[in-house]
């Protein structure tokens, strides 16, 4: 769960990481009397607000309104501005890089820091930055602290200051149960180091763990959102397929054989590992809303039964028809049960995938 | 032989009483595994399927001599599941659970790790060596024994692919679904490792995914370590694109992770890379 | 350190571990009024106090009174008595034994758990103990804990009690740098798990991490004191050769070579690594004041060279001659030099050990 | 051959600026040992003793493919520098300094076997073997290259014996001191096996204490494991009783750890065991 910035800075704040002293508006007529200058940030949770025109500056009340009410309510790709962050301007003498990640590789944390922070950080080149693996149980140790010291060149006061931090961060990380903590830009004021801004994944399977936390909601199509209420994995795309699969390698494999055919997916729904008639029946009322020109269902029975999942279909669709046709490809046990069962139905059951996407590309329209 | 599970594996299943523990026990069974005993806290002195259920892991361990184990527990409680099996001294660890906390996942393999035992997963289909022992819930009836290894991160594509491989008059050696988490006890490169050392595996099937780079590094070390063919088959080329890790995300993967980038190191290290999944069947019989 | 009870239970009670609201006194008078039955405890650094008369119980406020007046000052094994805890008494309903050990063996911490407390735990045979190390970085699990509920036949109100008081202990255990954490007896009483008693050792290395710990003086001699503000490593023994070498080890292999030919060592001192002139006359002065009748020095130069050690010795006693005769083996670096500075002086000065060790026994009085 | 350091060990010096780091990195030298490096945070550029200092311990391993380190920094910051040594892949860290709390002893021992590094101490005096390298500060001039394997929990006590072989003619493989403290990186029972294991090792020397049960132990171990001669003395027969730790002390020990008791079980693993220190060579010798 991808956190708005404000909310990963209160978060930072908690575990003792300086942060600009800010607050949160919804409409302008909550900005505050500006003395000297602030800084408007759009709260939004994608990349690269402040070159779409998401982050602004302003020297006095009225025009702080103004700003205000131009940002709230942009659209910043695609991400709709209903709140802003008001902060302090802040003298800034240069920009770092801090993060903490999981990393697959070594199982481990991974930490990264860099003298080079800011908008322009995914370039700096390896032997710029500073990354070191941290092991789980022993966690962070003052070595590795030294160590980014000396790589970043900082000065025996800016590595005391910068120490507190990476605890901070580290405590953030594993504390919070966090996929990702990042600080871009972590900067240099003249009071020490101070995080600009603040980026916090927090692990969705980590999520019953922090109850307390508020939920923030990503950006979801309402066909998505009726699917994941449901439990459904499910993403809308651009094509005129509607692929229901089971298992999400399968589903995507569907989508590349689907591709490889000259058809493209307008759907990627992944049963997962169910032959429940209920989810099968929900699966089918979804993609049903989907503006698409025919479903491909693919799937290989193997705990889950060809047949069952065959009379689910069907049961589907007998309740709420569907308005365009459909093409199954059946696999596993009790495959030719399945088959026969939606045949009856007058739906084309092939046993390979080729055959199936063949004819599923053909009702769509062709390649 | 076979690699990790064979006709000496005596399984423990964690959350036998469950519905899914319950289920599989009876599955492993049927499919010729000896499962020894069941660990449901609480229900120590109960049978499941004729397997007697212990209060401990320490407990069933003295009891029967199990020396692997397969975790059903839910995952709020699967770490604390999994490190209790391994206090026990099982060096074999495989956890079916979906959605474990990833901290919890980084915890429990760096104990692993200490302690000399192997996890299989979280979120994994298990293993199956057909003819002598499956600790899973793959199913049972797509496996024939052979001399291929497969591996793979994935679930229901593994079966289809396996399915094509027996269809196809090709046996397996072994079948591991390493999970498709992005933190997992064994990764590609510890599995082929073990393959290579197999003296009755002859090919090595491995289906990967787009996400990560653990295809990208097992190509890096088949190029290295790797005598013996290897067939693959990646998933997603045309799937949408996955979440975005921050800046950290990039400047880990640095470019890889795509299927693409998979496939070009997979080749370049003299993997035969299939388009379609049931390709390797082909491919296989053709060599 | 081993820590009074007293102090222990209050560091139990920071961690969350529930303990007798009780409180210390120095002399009776400060006895506060007696409802009910209180338990008078004699705070001494030894076991067994119980057996020895150490802990009485009164009814009234003038018994109490009574009972503390002939506590205080007691001889309890050596140790007196100068403080008395004062509790509520409890009404107990069975005893349990709980501690955690750093377990030499295993390089783990080991817990250890019984469901037959009190005096005589260390007779309860293996099989009814809960015995499993805890690895330091891991910590206590969950399943340790279920463990150890069915292993001292807890039920589930018990378990959930006890789960909090093992918790509490591990924190104690690793916070607080402890060798030894024990609860002894962990009494049940009607409202819950109780610690009875408390006893806790803390590692003498990591006192620097304590720094706000209250310091507990060990029961030492006027002469063991004296030295350890020196920082020399010295026990007085009941024998009349006085001891002096190099090491640990050595001055234990010097004492077991005395003992073997005969003779009894009155000290055991030991100089360490150290050739530091300042440090041998400090030796000899701690070592004049033992009633001894000869002093056997055995060195074995290394990285401490024996004429080093010679001169140091000539020095000491040059300034303050002792009054008993010395025996000196010296061995390994510059060891003819050492001899040679020993022999000027008129002190027998041995290669082997055994020769030197025969000259000290006869000196001292025969076998 | 000799066991864990020999000519390919390339050795750091962590703390090397400091008074003690500074001695023995010339003793060490003087012993024919190939030094190549050593750290103190904020020294790096300095040079002492001819060899380069660096900030960290990854610098110093980069710069100089240092193999094995050896700690000298105070207690406090002990278990941060053996971590820092371990992380930067270092398989040998020979832990010197006394007075390590032993909850970062046993965290930092942890941590190593997760790691695949090896501690030996802390509080130890290293290991020697002559004519090939000495990683400690054991002094120079009592060794003698040949095949007698040394393990010892003490240090003078081990300088004595060893001098008494060295005079006696009989010449030592390696020289471990494994150190005094409760808590130690290896034990008796992990360097025996070493020793057995090494060609060039045909008798071995162990030297024991009074206090804790690593002496039993390894006569276990002896018994099951070690076919070469071993040779032991027990300090500590008459020595003034240690301190108590509560019942878990008894509890853990069980009448074990006393002189007697360690001598038993050593001569019940066929074990010749020495009354006075000297007396190995003499029995080695007769053999």
């Amino acid at each position: 769960m991808k956190l708005y910035e404000y909310m990963a800075k209160e978060i930072f704040r908690k575990h003792g990481i300086p942060v600009p002293e800010g607050y949160v508006i919804e409409n302008p007529e909550e900005i505050k009397p500006v003395h000297g200058e602030v800084v408007l940030k759009s709260q939004v949770l994608v990349g690269g607000r402040g070159k779409a025109g998401g982050i602004k500056f302003a020297s006095s009340t009225e025009e702080a309104r103004k700003i205000a009410s131009e940002l709230l309510g942009m659209d910043i790709k695609g991400y709709k501005v209903k709140k802003l962050l008001i902060e302090p301007k802040i003298e800034i003498q240069k920009e770092y890089y801090l993060s903490f990640i999981v990393d697959r590789s070594s199982r481990e944390a991974m930490l990264i820091a860099s003298a080079e922070g800011g908008v322009e950080i995914e370039s700096v080149p390896d032997e710029k930055l500073f990354k070191r693996t941290i092991n789980p149980l022993i966690g962070i140790q003052p070595n590795v602290i030294r160590a980014l010291s000396y790589k970043l060149g900082l000065n025996k006061e800016q590595m005391k200051d910068i120490t507190k931090i990476v605890y901070g961060l580290w405590s953030v990380f594993t504390q919070e149960d966090a996929d990702l903590a990042e600080i871009n830009p972590l900067v240099l004021t003249p009071d020490g180091f101070m995080a600009a801004d603040a980026k916090l994944i927090i692990n969705d399977d980590s999520l019953f763990r922090h109850a307390d936390m508020e939920k923030v909601e990503e950006e979801y199509t309402p066909l998505e959102r009726k699917a994941r209420e449901r439990g459904i994995a499910f993403v809308q795309l651009d094509g005129n397929i509607g692929v229901i699969a089971n298992g999400a390698g399968l589903t995507m494999a569907t989508l590349d054989v689907l591709s490889l055919h000259g058809g493209k997916a307008g759907t990627f729904l992944d049963l997962g590992g169910t032959d429940d008639p209920e989810k099968v029946k929900q699966a089918f009322e979804i993609i049903g809303e989907a503006p698409i020109d025919v479903v491909f269902l693919n799937i290989f029975g193997g705990i889950t039964k060809c047949d069952t999942v065959a009379k689910g279909v069907v049961d589907a669709i007998k309740e709420k028809p569907l308005k365009v046709p459909i093409v199954a490809r059946i696999k596993g046990v009790n495959e030719e049960e399945g088959k026969e069962i939606l045949r009856k139905e007058g739906i084309g059951a092939f046993s390979t995938l080729e055959d199936a996407v063949k004819e599923a590309v053909k009702l769509a329209g062709g390649a | 032989m076979a690699i990790l599970v064979d006709k000496n594996t005596k399984v423990l299943v964690q959350g036998i009483t469950g519905h899914q523990g319950r289920y599989h026990t009876m599955a492993m069974k049927e499919f010729g595994t000896n499962v020894v005993a069941g660990v449901t806290p609480g229900k120590g002195g109960q049978k499941v399927e004729g397997v007697p259920v212990f209060n401990t892991v320490q407990e069933a361990v003295n009891e029967t001599g199990a020396n692997t184990s397969i975790v059903f527990v839910p995952a709020p409680f699967t770490m604390d599941a999994v490190l209790e099996s391994i206090d026990a001294g099982i060096k074999l660890v495989v956890t079916i659970t979906e959605h474990v906390p990833v901290h919890d996942a980084m915890k429990m393999i760096s104990y692993a790790k200490m302690k000399g035992s192997r996890i299989i997963g979280p979120n994994c289909p298990g293993l199956a060596s057909p003819g002598k022992a499956k600790v899973g819930i793959l199913p049972n009836l797509i496996f024939k024994e052979g001399n291929v290894g497969v591996v793979s991160r994935s679930g229901t594509l593994t079966y289809e692919i396996v399915n094509s491989l027996t269809e196809a008059g090709i046996g397996q050696s072994t079948t591991v679904g390493i999970g498709g988490d992005p933190v997992i006890g064994s990764n590609f490169i510890e599995i082929l490792d073990l393959f290579e050392k197999d003296p009755e595996t002859e090919k090595i099937v491995m289906v990967g995914e787009i996400g990560g780079t653990a295809e990208e590094e097992a190509a890096e070390f088949i190029k290295e370590h790797v005598s013996k063919p290897v067939y693959a088959y990646i998933a997603g080329r045309t799937a949408p694109p996955g979440k975005r890790m921050g800046h950290a995300g990039a400047i880990v993967t640095r470019g890889r992770g795509t299927a693409e980038s998979k496939i070009r190191a997979l080749e370049s290290a003299g993997v035969k890379v299939a388009r379609i999944p049931t390709e390797i069947a082909d491919m296989i019989k053709r060599d």
